[in-house]
């Protein structure tokens, strides 16, 4: 495609988005509408050149008959489109299921519980760091107690999670504040795209 | 006057003028850099022309603002120094934004395609690319971006696996970043040079500290602190002061937000929004 | 690409993980068994769970649609699988109650499943005929692409109650913005924590991190569901046990308690 | 044949986390073919989320609902993509590419890029001293704003380093403890689901 008539839908296209902003319009409805059919069929065509075709496709076309267990696990899948035959689908969908929780068990146990647990023992730093680790451990052990269910919200460990709360307050606003930054740059990039690719009123990189 | 209820359509004007009119206009305001980009600057600073770089750039369109500019800037460098970078990608989008970024990186300071960079384009695979380029660079990809064989290419001559190059720097938005920590860094420990989005930097401190990343470029603010650094002034540096003049808007509206707020009263608690957190568990709107 | 072939049978680095693996399944058998020998399973009530009634409630009597979005995980992320249970809680009610139920989906599977539940839940609920075709649907892939229909659906039907819950990334702001917009109840619950600001900021309630995976447990009010919170609080105590030993052991001269814990 | 299903998951699941502990060939090996099935799954979940979505559009257009005409365009760019894609695959210099670049790019990050108008609204609109805990939250985020750019300095030099010690302090003893707490919250839901303790995934509860 033309590169100029590149630069010119996508500088319409980017104006009906923001348009957004004004408030709801037939231009954002086009774009939006236009955007959902293109990524759903986007995906699938993805899925079908990197998974289907390698995974599905060569294999039995080479005379490989393990791949009709995929395959049927998928085609049984399909079962959902109507009433009677919902139930079947059932099966690949707890195939399904068990692999990904699975997967999650120990990936969250290695990654959440036992990295935090190490980074969280390891030695005071030293001289007037030792404040910030102390605080660092009292944050820790505050917030934990605010998770803690069983108990209610009363006596001590009532304010070890009011305290715990404090600390939840604090992390939030540095997120939080932190993140204009990145969501700015994002701004800049498509008022640099309009005024420069589409207008040129500023000078190029 | 109610500013407490105040249209958000005038707030978006508001951030709307913030962004562009720094852009049109810019006033250039100084920046400080940051230890993190400088040890990112010296450590491909202090490489000897001739050196061979790896450099994987794995990012897509959407996030192109924060790490572009740092594509550009870090190609620039090492094209100044004498570097010859090997280009590389992970993300099925990303070959047209390098292409570009190697286009005005390498126009700019006078280099030629094949003599001085190559490009091999996109491979897919992540973590799996990544440890082939342990192996064989020509395995994982037989052609440059335009098919051209990496045998034709002279540049290529002698160079396959991470022991042949220097340095290794990755920049990206997502967990490449990880692998290359993992496998470039420790397992073949090859130094490494880190560019991120501002939102990820802050979880790869620990990696400087443990030597595993030698420097650290976060974000639009890491790329102009590196474009500073260089004595440029590009796309990153143009937008810091638009971030500035953003970041001031919205704290004047927070405080004109709450100056209203004791005007009327509501400090006391007795505007609508409840208790806030700490009694029930959940949390109210604030 | 490694010559020689593993063909070790255990990998000794990740021991620790196992044992500790082990130590929490044995906390769940533990509380399973209290619950199931009658003991009562007190867990504190969570502001925005109840909220999610009340917001069902509101729905209703506006007659307009209840909107739950499911996050933008996949399976194998624990906020999707929370999400799918809540879901199936909050089917019922708007099964019991009569209000219509809108579930856009992101994931393809985590959206036939959720799709499974809802309709379960509305047969459970005595209403199995009520439960609209479509109402659980696939959207797109595409994190913003989501979005944009998302979003587009709340300002055209105008959803008297928003409920987020599951894995959220940078969409979290943009949803809960355009649903203040609009001025629905919004009551969210994520266990990403770099999201949790905006949900805070931009929602009615919030669920914080791992009250989501409570609130899965806790809103069947069953008590071996219940059970399974109070293994994990057995196991938060331990991990703060742990912590404070180790902390003073490291202050006393011996780190090596840390290195238990590394894995690889 | 009603529990099959979640013996099904039972079995799956116990296999995939003992992969986790074996390090041997063989089994990653089994592990990595039965990961490409769930992904051939996947993709078939996929086929039978876009024939959905296709039916839905579809009978907007039939019954002329309103905004039938923007489902048009749903219609039109999930074929056009999909019939290009799965013909002529998704690579630089295919159609679908070219289509990609000039369409779901620009509408992607400018969808994204409104995020810095949101921020800010947000913003306004939730920064207010009520409490402790509100103002705990607005006076990081204002300190975090206002340190982060080059204008924080001029004020005052110490408020880069105020807003390193907010995220190295405050904010990481925070968010590792959310993130432990959420780790077992994970490792819990999902045992629930493979030990059946949970049955509502495949539609029973």
């Amino acid at each position: 495609m033309n590169l100029d008539a590149q630069t010119w839908i996508a500088a319409f296209l980017t104006l009906c988005v923001f348009s957004f902003l004004y408030r709801d319009n037939p231009f954002y409805r086009f774009a939006e509408h236009l955007f959902v059919g293109a990524s759903a069929g986007y995906l699938l065509a993805v899925n079908y050149q990197n998974v289907l075709r390698p995974n599905l496709i060569r294999p039995l076309a080479q005379g490989h008959m393990i791949a009709l267990v995929p395959l049927f696990l998928g085609v049984i899948l399909l079962g959902r489109m109507w009433s009677r035959t919902s139930g079947i689908a059932r099966w690949s969908l707890a195939f399904y299921v068990g692999i990904y929780s699975g997967i999650a068990i120990p990936s969250y146990f290695q990654g959440q519980v036992f990295a935090q647990l190490a980074d969280a023992v390891k030695p005071f730093a030293p001289g007037w760091g030792a404040v910030n680790s102390a605080l660092v451990l009292i944050g820790f052990l505050t917030v934990l107690s605010y998770f803690y269910f069983s108990l209610p919200h009363r006596g001590v460990h009532g304010m070890s999670a009011r305290v715990g709360i404090w600390f939840l307050m604090v992390a939030f606003g540095a997120s939080f504040g932190y993140t204009v930054m990145a969501r700015v740059s994002l701004l800049i990039s498509r008022v640099q795209f309009l005024l420069r690719d589409w207008l040129h009123l500023i000078p190029g990189a | 006057m109610n500013i407490l209820r105040l249209d958000r359509r005038v707030i978006f004007v508001l951030i709307a003028l913030a962004t562009a009119l720094p852009l049109l206009f810019p006033v250039n305001l100084p920046i400080s850099v940051s230890p993190r980009v400088k040890a990112a600057y010296d450590t491909v600073d202090r490489l000897p022309a001739g050196s061979y770089v790896l450099v994987s750039l794995d990012y897509e369109p959407d996030i192109m603002a924060e790490l572009q500019p740092m594509s550009i800037a870090v190609l620039r460098h090492c094209f100044r120094k004498g570097l010859k970078p090997v280009v590389l990608t992970l993300y099925p989008a990303a070959p047209g934004l390098i292409e570009r970024a190697l286009d005005v990186a390498s126009k700019a300071e006078g280099k030629k395609r094949n003599e001085d960079f190559v490009f091999l384009g996109y491979k897919s695979g992540n973590q799996s690319v990544i440890l082939g380029l342990g192996e064989s660079i020509r395995t994982m990809f037989p052609t440059d971006f335009w098919g051209t064989p990496l045998e034709q290419i002279p540049m290529m001559r002698g160079h396959n696996s991470y022991a042949d190059f220097p340095l290794v720097i990755n920049l990206t938005g997502s967990s490449i970043a990880d692998y290359y920590i993992r496998i470039a860094a420790t397992r073949y420990r090859r130094p490494l040079v880190l560019g991120a989005t501002a939102v990820m930097t802050s979880d790869y401190y620990p990696y400087l500290s443990s030597g595993q990343v030698q420097g650290l470029i976060g974000g639009m603010k890491g790329a102009a602190e590196y474009e500073r650094q260089m004595g440029l002034f590009g796309d990153a540096r143009r937008g810091m002061d638009a971030q500035s003049l953003v970041h001031v808007v919205i704290v004047l509206l927070v405080i004109v937000g709450n100056v209203a707020l004791f005007l009327s009263g509501g400090m006391r608690g007795g505007a609508s929004g409840g208790t806030g957190g700490g009694t029930g568990g959940g949390i109210r709107r604030p | 690409m490694n010559p020689q072939l593993d063909t070790r049978l255990f990998e000794p680095a990740r021991l620790n993980l196992l044992i500790g693996l082990a130590l929490f399944v044995l906390f769940l058998v533990v509380n399973i068994a209290r619950a199931r020998g009658g003991a009562a399973m007190f867990i504190r009530p969570m502001a925005g769970l109840k909220a999610v009634e009340e917001a069902i409630g509101r729905a209703t009597e506006m007659g307009r649609p209840v909107l739950y979005v499911p996050g933008l995980g996949d399976m194998s992320e624990g906020g999707t699988l929370a999400s799918i249970t809540i879901l199936s809680r909050v089917a019922r009610r708007t099964a019991e109650m009569g209000c219509d139920l809108e579930v856009p989906g992101y994931d393809p599977v985590a959206t036939t499943m959720m799709e499974g539940a809802a309709r379960q839940a509305y047969v459970e609920a005595g209403r199995g005929d009520s439960f609209r075709a479509g109402s659980v649907h696939y959207v797109s892939a595409q994190q913003f692409a989501y979005v944009a229909a998302v979003t587009g659906y709340m300002l055209r039907e105008r959803p008297a109650a928003n409920i987020f819950m599951g894995s959220f990334y940078a969409e979290s702001l943009f949803l809960a913005e355009t649903g203040n917009l609009t001025g629905a109840i919004q009551i969210a619950g994520t266990d990403q924590v770099t999201q949790l600001p905006f949900f805070v900021c931009a929602c009615d309630y919030a669920l914080l991190g791992e009250e989501l995976y409570a609130a899965s447990a806790y809103l069947g009010r069953e008590p071996i569901q219940l059970a399974t919170i109070a293994a994990q609080d057995w196991a938060k105590g331990l991990a703060a046990g742990i912590v404070i030993v180790a902390s003073i052991l490291t202050a006393l001269g011996h780190p090596e308690v840390g290195r238990l814990l590394q894995t690889r | 044949m009603r529990n099959g299903p979640y013996v099904v998951t039972f079995l799956t699941g116990a296999l995939i986390v003992s992969f986790f502990f074996i390090p041997h060939h063989r089994a990653q090996e089994a592990q990595s073919v039965i990961l490409d099935w769930s992904n051939v799954v996947y993709a078939f979940a996929l086929i039978l989320g876009s024939v959905t979505l296709w039916a839905g559009h579809q009978r907007k257009v039939a019954t002329r609902a309103p905004g039938w005409a923007y489902s048009v365009v749903t219609l039109a760019s999930l074929a056009f993509v999909t019939i290009w894609g799965v013909a002529q695959g998704v690579e630089e210099g295919t159609a679908v590419n070219a289509f990609y670049n000039s369409v779901n790019s620009p509408l992607a990050s400018t969808m994204f890029a409104l995020l810095a108008f949101f921020i800010a609204s947000a913003a306004f609109r939730a920064f207010r001293a009520r409490n402790t805990e509100a103002t705990l939250l607005l006076v990081t985020a204002i300190v975090m704003m206002i340190g982060r750019v080059s204008v924080g300095e001029f004020i005052w030099p110490g408020f880069p380093k105020l807003t390193e010690w907010l995220l190295d302090v405050p904010n990481l003893a925070a968010k590792r403890a959310v993130a432990m707490g959420v780790g077992l919250g994970a490792v819990s839901t999902a045992l629930r689901i493979i030990l059946g303790i949970d049955r509502t995934y495949l539609g029973r509860s």
